[in-house]
């Protein structure tokens, strides 16, 4: 592997991996920044990634291209879909664009930049390329060669790193961890600011309907057939993901009606046939 | 020359951190004692006034340049230093300012007093007087800086203590409601601010300016390399360098056509504070054209005198004829020293010894003079509660003592013989006329519009049938008394008897002259000295 | 001896610093005073004259140096003074008629109860006037110069309450100023010329000056005098200044301050005899104020401005003598003198008439007074008789002197002057009888006292019940006895003056030459006397024979002219009131918007375009995001291009 | 194939993660957006290591991802207490700034 790697010019089977997973990572970069489900956009970035960490193996780097398997695409990325999951799942923001012309910089300055590192990488004349084989096999591996580097000229580096992510690890607890100042409220506390308040006196109504839908986002139905966004819980009123079945609901009456209609309709008519 | 640097007791230094100190334990006093607060800044004013004597009477005129020499390196990689000297136009404004300062607390005693709306815990009492006290140090002091970088820092230095002395303490007396005095007041505040700091910015460039071309800081060295033709400068930097410094001096002055600020700046802070702008921090415009613009740029200075001899004779005219049209009593006073200090700079820029030697009379004598009007104009106008001329009237009958000062005090404005003032406004004249006879005939004219203001005012004011709003009108009580008695006997004594002053200036005067190298145009009949 | 010089000024002054400052406890005692202490210096003068008589004629100028007043290089006023024969008359005429006049002032002013400071006032005229003529040089003078012109403001502005009498105070100091423009100019012009401007070099010098500069010099030393003297053009505060009390009128609008100009012409008669085109301008100008103030003089009923005409003209007559030069100075001084004598009597008269008559000053309502007042009768009479140049009175003697030297001048203009002066004699005359007889002969004329504001002059007296029928009676001693002494003065200054050698006295200063008039002295003599009848004729036909309107009839045009100050103060009004108004407004106008609205523009484009900036920061991340982004690519484009290059 | 195309790939991710960044509000995909950015740098800085033949460009690819998932983690936190406090991810809403 070694030889191929100090190579100017890539095999084939690397070439051809290039294009193809190179294509997959640029769209799923693509789709990343264009989906418009959170959700949607961290699973295309978990693609990008996994592509990248194969280029890092296919580079010399296998190392690094396991940690990104592991760190990124296993921890970072799952970190994302939890806190997608805390902001809401299946909210989708718009992509109409609020700020005026933010849109039309933004790309002019993504082609500028692009164009302008384009350039600067054409024109860098990278044509030698030293290969990795001596540096990898010099202390017997790739790993070990790094971890030379670090315990050995990147030493307060590292440990400084390490410094940095205890303090991050903790500086996130604080910042999410919430001190409750006051006990929690009884039930009667809470029935008693409810009538004092005057509104809701009454506990909230239960969501579901007619016993067809016992779902928690299913908003209950008014006599007049409307949605009463109270029944459903804070949580989903605010991701906005009550799933409104009143029309449906509203469609299922008018049938079943008609229906009854019938039947009463035509026990009528035997009636009339026996007499 | 090389004076004895640091030799003994830092007389100037002293003289400056006095006033300086006193403001810190005045702004220290709390707030319930109120007096004491006045009572120290009023001891700590008349000590300095004993110190600045002393440097007064220690200063030999036929000694070196610059005396009580201290210099320390201050900031070593610029070379700037803190170096101080008085020449003798130098010791007459320390004179002139410590002199006044006493009679400025005297007369400001309860212009920051609470109000019967304000709380208990009222502060800006002592806050005023340390104002004054800090005003006056920094002043002081600039009067004695010879290094250009020092002098520009206190230049600008002296803006804060102002600005909040006429923004924060307006005169009570005011027409229209109270919000209104307020913004009238921060307006009047945020324009002497703005126009003095673009000045001083403007200066500031020049100082850096003359830093790369002299490669230090310090006046006497610059001034004698300038003079020896040590250091050359080219004909265009010099010119720059000139005009920056000379902007900052001409709106401080203030020279027409930068003067709006003044009036606004007079009307709406109370009397004191008013002359304290015009009496003492005006003059250290004036003293730094003399000092600074023609030691450093003697050639430029003459390059300029054309031009600025014009704008100071329209200053003179343009100053008194609008005075003559104002309704405003303190403005008409602020008018009229936008007139008198164009005589200044019209002496100094005459280039003559009678008109610079009267220049520099003419900042003392229009500072105590200015004091005098100003002061008692105050203590008019917070009996009555005006401004507006036209609500007085008679007020002579009433309140003759009150009256009489005032008249003395617009008799000198006028420059009547006898006093102060009209030994400078002469030799500015006959200074003037010497080189330039044209300017001299037009300034002259000057002398009757001066009159022309000063007796309206009287006349409005003083005369006629008593008002009924000053029929009741208190005389002058023990303090102010106090306050104008001493004012009007130095402009007396001033007046019949400038010798003492004269032999400190004339030397210092011939100094200035040799550095622009410019010799009094000699009368046409010469053997005259030999007939009398 | 010299030093005494200096205590002639400080007694006085003293009395003026006692006075003003001393407070109310001086009321009871101050004028006493102040009358003593002008006494004191009259004592002094008299001694110093004794003194100088002493000496032989060339010698009896004294110097006294006290001190350097303003030293600066090449400019040294020394407080110097000199007392030649000059200064002496002046001395003598000051101190004299002051005093006198402080007496006076003693029983006029009974009733005011600012009296102690008219008195304080009245020293502080006497010692300026006494610092004006005993002073060594120029700059000295106009020390005293202004200071009489302070007294004077002070003074005609003495009843401040009455708005017309602070305005004529006001108008006379300014109008004073424009003279005095003309004073300082001139020191300037010395100090370039000579570079000094003390008496002696001057004049030692005054040789080897170009005529050009002289002239100068001497034109502007005459607007000086016409400031001072209320010659034309500068002659309209006088007629005012009447304003001030009547004592005021006599001792500085008639006899002393107002002939300052005629010292000061007189004074530098080195510069003048060696600048021939200022003389004839002086003569000129004196020969037109002649004219103008006896036409007004004929007009005014109000005494007291008929008596100021009277005095201008009279001052014509001086300042025209002195622009005679050497043939006319010292005769200028001579009618000087005795016209300081009659004047301030017919004033001090005049005074006391309306001190009977509840301040009545118009003449139309006197009448018949000669009975009620017998001796302001006849003191009033006497120098009634001098001014018009009676033969034998003073007048005549000084007078007549003056036309000879106007014919004397020679040519063209000698005949004009002496036609001039001829007339102003006849119309002298003709006045002057005007006034003796509206106010001592016909029948009464009398009215109800009006009420003292809108009296056209509320003395002191004018307590008097209004409406109240006045009854004349001669006024007290302090009074009388000053009014006799100048009578006799007027009476026979001038045969003293003519026997004793007056000429020779004032010689050594002035120089004295006689003049060759083209015209026999008696045929002057003879004129002078013709006129004066015939002016005394006419005014007898007029006012003595038929009975005096008390309503002053519509007049002439001359005459309404005349009375109207010949239009002199419409004209100032239009011209320098009004026009001074407009450009004053105008100015004020400019600065706020202008000068001023300049800056503030700027102000406001400043923060125009900052508020503009402010957009920019909208505050949402992802803008400045973009432009982070930008300016880095803008950033690499920039490396880029420098690898390039 | 030479491998610079892999920095040709690496700049195309980086502009299209900024342009992300840029043009999306909601914060968490903007988060995603940078870590996108940070890749395609590491995707630089280990072809670069391999161009130079030593290892010192995928150690400093190795911090980075250190420091970005410390990064995440305080992010991510901050993103959630402000979704908590405001009950919106978006940028746009933690615009306070302005005047």
């Amino acid at each position: 592997m070694s030889a191929n790697l100090a190579a100017y010019a890539t095999s084939t089977g690397e070439a051809f991996q290039f294009w193809v997973l190179g294509t997959v990572a640029v769209v799923g970069a693509l789709s990343t920044i264009l989906m418009r489900k959170a959700v949607h956009s961290a699973l295309s970035l978990a693609g990008t990634m996994i592509v990248l960490a194969v280029f890092y193996l296919a580079n010399g780097a296998y190392f690094l291209g396991i940690v990104q398997i592991v760190v990124y695409t296993g921890a970072i990325m799952m970190l994302f879909l939890f806190v997608v999951m805390l902001v809401g799942v299946t909210a989708a923001d718009s992509l109409k664009e609020t700020l005026k012309g933010q849109r039309w910089l933004a790309v002019a300055c993504g082609l500028g930049f692009g164009i302008l590192l384009a350039a600067g990488i054409g024109n860098a004349s990278l044509t030698e390329f030293a290969g990795l084989g001596t540096a990898n096999s010099a202390h017997g591996g790739n790993v070990e060669g790094l971890a030379a580097l670090i315990f050995t000229k990147y030493v307060f580096a590292f440990e400084i790193t390490g410094a940095l992510l205890i303090t991050a690890a903790v500086g996130a607890m604080v910042l999410t961890h919430r001190e409750r100042t006051e006990r929690a409220r009884t039930q009667r506390e809470l029935s008693e600011q409810r009538v004092r308040e005057g509104k809701h006196v009454p506990p909230l109504p239960a969501p579901g309907v007619y016993a067809r839908h016992n779902a928690v986002d299913i908003a209950g139905l008014l006599p007049d057939g409307t949605a009463a966004d109270l029944t459903v819980m804070g949580t989903l009123r605010k991701r906005g993901q009550i799933r409104d079945v009143s029309t449906e609901a509203m469609a299922d009456l008018k049938a079943l009606e008609q229906r009854s209609e019938e039947r009463l309709g035509r026990d009528r008519d035997e009636e009339e046939a026996t007499r | 020359m090389s004076p004895v640097v640091n030799a003994g007791f830092p007389l100037l230094t002293a003289t400056a951190l006095l006033p300086a100190a006193g403001a810190v334990l005045t702004a220290a006093v709390p707030a319930a004692r109120r007096t004491a607060a006045k009572w120290l800044a009023l001891l700590v004013s008349l000590a300095t006034l004993v110190l600045a004597a002393v440097v007064f009477a220690g200063f030999e005129p036929g000694g070196d340049r610059y005396q009580f020499v201290e210099s320390y390196s201050w900031i070593k990689d610029f070379g700037v230093r803190y170096e101080l000297g008085v020449d003798g136009i130098g010791v007459a404004l320390i004179a002139l300012t410590a002199l006044l300062i006493p009679f400025v607390i005297l007369a400001g005693w309860h212009d920051a007093d609470p109000l019967e709306t304000s709380s208990k815990r009222w502060r800006p009492t002592q806050g005023f007087f340390a104002l004054i006290l800090m005003v006056e140090a920094m002043v002081i002091l600039s009067f004695e800086a010879t290094d250009v970088f020092l002098f520009y820092i206190l230049f600008e230095a002296m803006l804060i203590p102002m600005y909040f002395l006429i923004g924060g303490f307006g005169d009570r007396a005011h027409s229209g409601s109270d919000e209104n005095a307020a913004a009238q007041r921060s307006y009047a505040a945020v324009k002497f601010l703005l126009y003095n700091l673009v000045g001083g910015l403007i200066m500031l460039a020049a100082v850096i300016g003359l830093y790369v071309v002299a490669g230090n800081f310090s006046l006497t060295e610059i001034a004698e390399a300038r003079a020896n033709g040590s250091l050359e400068m080219a004909t265009s930097t010099e010119r720059w360098l000139f005009l920056g410094f000379f902007f900052a001096f001409a709106v401080k002055a203030p020279l027409w056509p930068l003067h709006t600020w003044l009036p606004n700046a007079m009307g709406e802070a109370t009397a004191p504070v008013a002359v304290l702008i015009t009496a003492v921090v005006d003059k250290v415009g004036t003293f730094a054209m003399l000092r600074f613009c023609l030691g450093l740029f003697p050639e430029a200075s003459k390059w300029a005198t054309p031009a600025i001899v014009v704008l100071a004779l329209i200053s003179i005219v343009y100053g008194a004829l609008v005075a003559v049209g104002q309704r405003d009593i303190k403005r008409l006073v602020a008018y009229a020293s936008i007139s008198h200090f164009g005589f200044i700079i019209l002496g100094i820029f005459a280039m003559t010894s009678q008109g610079q030697s009267g220049a520099t009379l003419y900042m003392v004598n229009h500072g105590i003079s200015t004091a005098a009007l100003m002061l008692v104009a105050g203590f008019l106008i917070s009996r009555r509660g005006s401004r507006l001329i036209a609500d007085y009237g008679g007020v002579q009958k009433v309140a003759p003592v009150l009256a009489g000062t005032f008249l003395i005090g617009g008799l000198a404005t006028l420059s009547l013989p006898g006093l102060a003032p009209f030994v400078s406004e002469f030799l500015v004249l006959v200074g003037t006329f010497a080189r330039y006879p044209v300017a001299g005939i037009v300034a002259t004219t000057g002398i009757v519009l001066a009159a022309l203001y000063t007796l309206v005012l009287y006349q409005r004011t003083m005369t006629g049938p008593v008002k009924e709003e000053v029929r009741a009108l208190p005389d002058l009580r023990a303090r102010e008394l106090a306050v104008v008695v001493p004012l009007i006997a130095v402009l007396i004594f001033l007046g019949v008897f400038p010798k003492p002053l004269t032999d400190v200036v004339n030397p210092a005067v011939r100094h200035t002259l040799s550095d622009v190298r410019q010799k009094d145009p000699q009368p046409q009949i010469q053997n005259v000295e030999a007939a009398k | 001896m010299d030093n005494l010089i200096a205590l002639l000024i400080a007694a006085p002054l003293l009395g003026a610093l006692v006075l003003l400052l001393g407070g109310r406890r001086l009321d009871k005692s101050g004028h006493w005073l102040g009358t003593l202490l002008a006494a004191v210096s009259f004592v002094i003068g008299l001694v110093l004259f004794a003194d100088m008589l002493g000496k032989s004629a060339d010698d009896r100028a004294l110097h006294q140096t006290l001190y350097t007043w303003i030293p600066v290089e090449g400019f040294q006023a020394d407080m110097a003074f000199r007392l030649d024969q000059l200064s002496m008359t002046f001395v003598l005429l000051i101190t004299g008629v002051g005093t006198l006049i402080h007496v006076y002032s003693i029983g006029y002013m009974e009733h005011d109860e600012r009296r102690r400071r008219f008195f304080g006032y009245l020293n502080l005229f006497v010692a300026a006037m006494l610092l004006l003529v005993l002073a060594d040089n120029y700059l000295l003078l106009y020390f005293g110069w202004e200071g009489v012109g302070l007294a004077s403001y002070l003074l005609i502005g003495f009843w401040q309450h009455k708005p017309t009498a602070a305005t004529a105070a006001k108008k006379a100091f300014l109008v004073n100023r424009v003279g005095d423009m003309g004073l300082s100019i001139a020191i300037m012009l010395m100090f370039t010329t000579f570079g000094t401007f003390a008496f002696g070099p001057v004049f030692e010098a005054s040789g080897q000056a170009s005529e050009g500069k002289l002239t100068a010099i001497g034109l502007m030393l005459l607007l000086a005098a016409c400031g001072k003297s209320a010659q034309v053009p500068l002659q309209s505060w006088l007629g005012d200044a009447m304003e001030g009390p009547t004592p005021v009128s006599a001792l500085i609008h008639a006899a002393t301050m107002v002939t300052a100009g005629v010292y000061l012409i007189v004074r530098s008669a080195d510069i003048f005899d060696a600048a021939p085109d200022a003389q004839l301008v002086v003569t000129v100008v004196g020969a037109v104020t002649l004219l103008f103030g006896a036409i007004v003089g004929c007009a005014k009923d109000d005494i007291k401005k008929a008596l100021a005409g009277s005095t201008m003209s009279q001052i014509g007559y001086m300042i025209l003598a002195a622009g005679l030069g050497p043939i006319g100075y010292v005769f200028a001084i001579m009618h000087l003198v005795t016209h300081g004598f009659f004047k301030a009597g017919l004033f001090l008269g005049a005074g006391s008439v309306m001190h009977g008559m509840n301040d009545e000053v118009d003449m139309r309502k006197y009448g018949g007074l000669r009975k009620y007042m017998p001796v302001t009768f006849v003191t009033f009479g006497l120098g009634y008789l001098a001014i018009i140049g009676f033969p034998g009175l003073s007048g005549f003697f000084s007078k007549d002197k003056i036309i000879e030297a106007a014919f004397a001048k020679g040519g063209t203009e000698g005949w004009i002057l002496g036609a001039v002066t001829l007339l102003g004699a006849a119309i002298t005359a003709y006045y002057m009888t005007r006034v003796m007889l509206m106010t001592f002969f016909g029948e009464k004329r009398w009215q109800p006292a009006p009420d003292a504001d809108q009296a056209p002059s509320a003395e002191p007296a004018a307590e008097h019940a209004a409406g109240a029928m006045p009854h004349p009676h001669e006024s007290p001693k302090s009074m009388v006895i000053p009014m006799i002494l100048l009578a006799v003065g007027s009476v026979a200054a001038g045969a003293v003056f003519e026997f004793a050698g007056f000429v020779e006295w004032l010689e050594p200063v002035t120089g004295f030459e006689h003049g060759h008039s083209p015209v026999s002295a008696a045929a002057v003599t003879a004129a002078t006397v013709a006129v004066m009848v015939i002016g005394v004729g006419l005014a007898y036909l007029q006012y003595g024979r038929r009975p005096v309107p008390v309503v002053a009839p519509r007049g002439s045009l001359l005459t309404r002219a005349a009375r109207r100050d010949l239009l002199q103060d419409d004209f100032n009004h239009a011209v320098f009131v009004t026009g001074g108004t407009h450009l004053t407004r105008s100015l004020v106008y400019v600065d706020h918007s202008l000068v001023d609205g300049v800056v503030n523009g700027t102000a406001a484009a400043v923060g125009g375009l900052s508020g503009r900036l402010r957009k920019l920061q909208n505050g949402y991340a992802r803008t400045y995001a973009v432009s982070m982004f930008g300016g880095t690519a803008v950033l690499i484009a920039a490396t880029l291009l420098m690898r390039a290059v | 194939m030479n491998p610079v195309n892999y920095l040709y790939l690496a700049a195309l991710l980086f502009t299209i993660g900024a342009a992300g960044v840029l043009i999306r509000r909601n914060a968490i995909v903007v988060f995603m957006c940078v870590e996108l950015m940070l890749n395609a740098c590491n995707l630089a800085f280990v072809t670069f290591s391999r161009m130079h033949g030593n290892l010192d460009g995928q150690i400093i690819a190795f911090f980075t991802m250190v420091v970005a998932a410390a990064e995440v983690v305080v992010g991510l936190a901050i993103i959630v207490s402000v979704f908590r406090a405001r009950h919106s991810a978006s940028v746009d809403d933690a615009s306070l700034m302005k005047l």
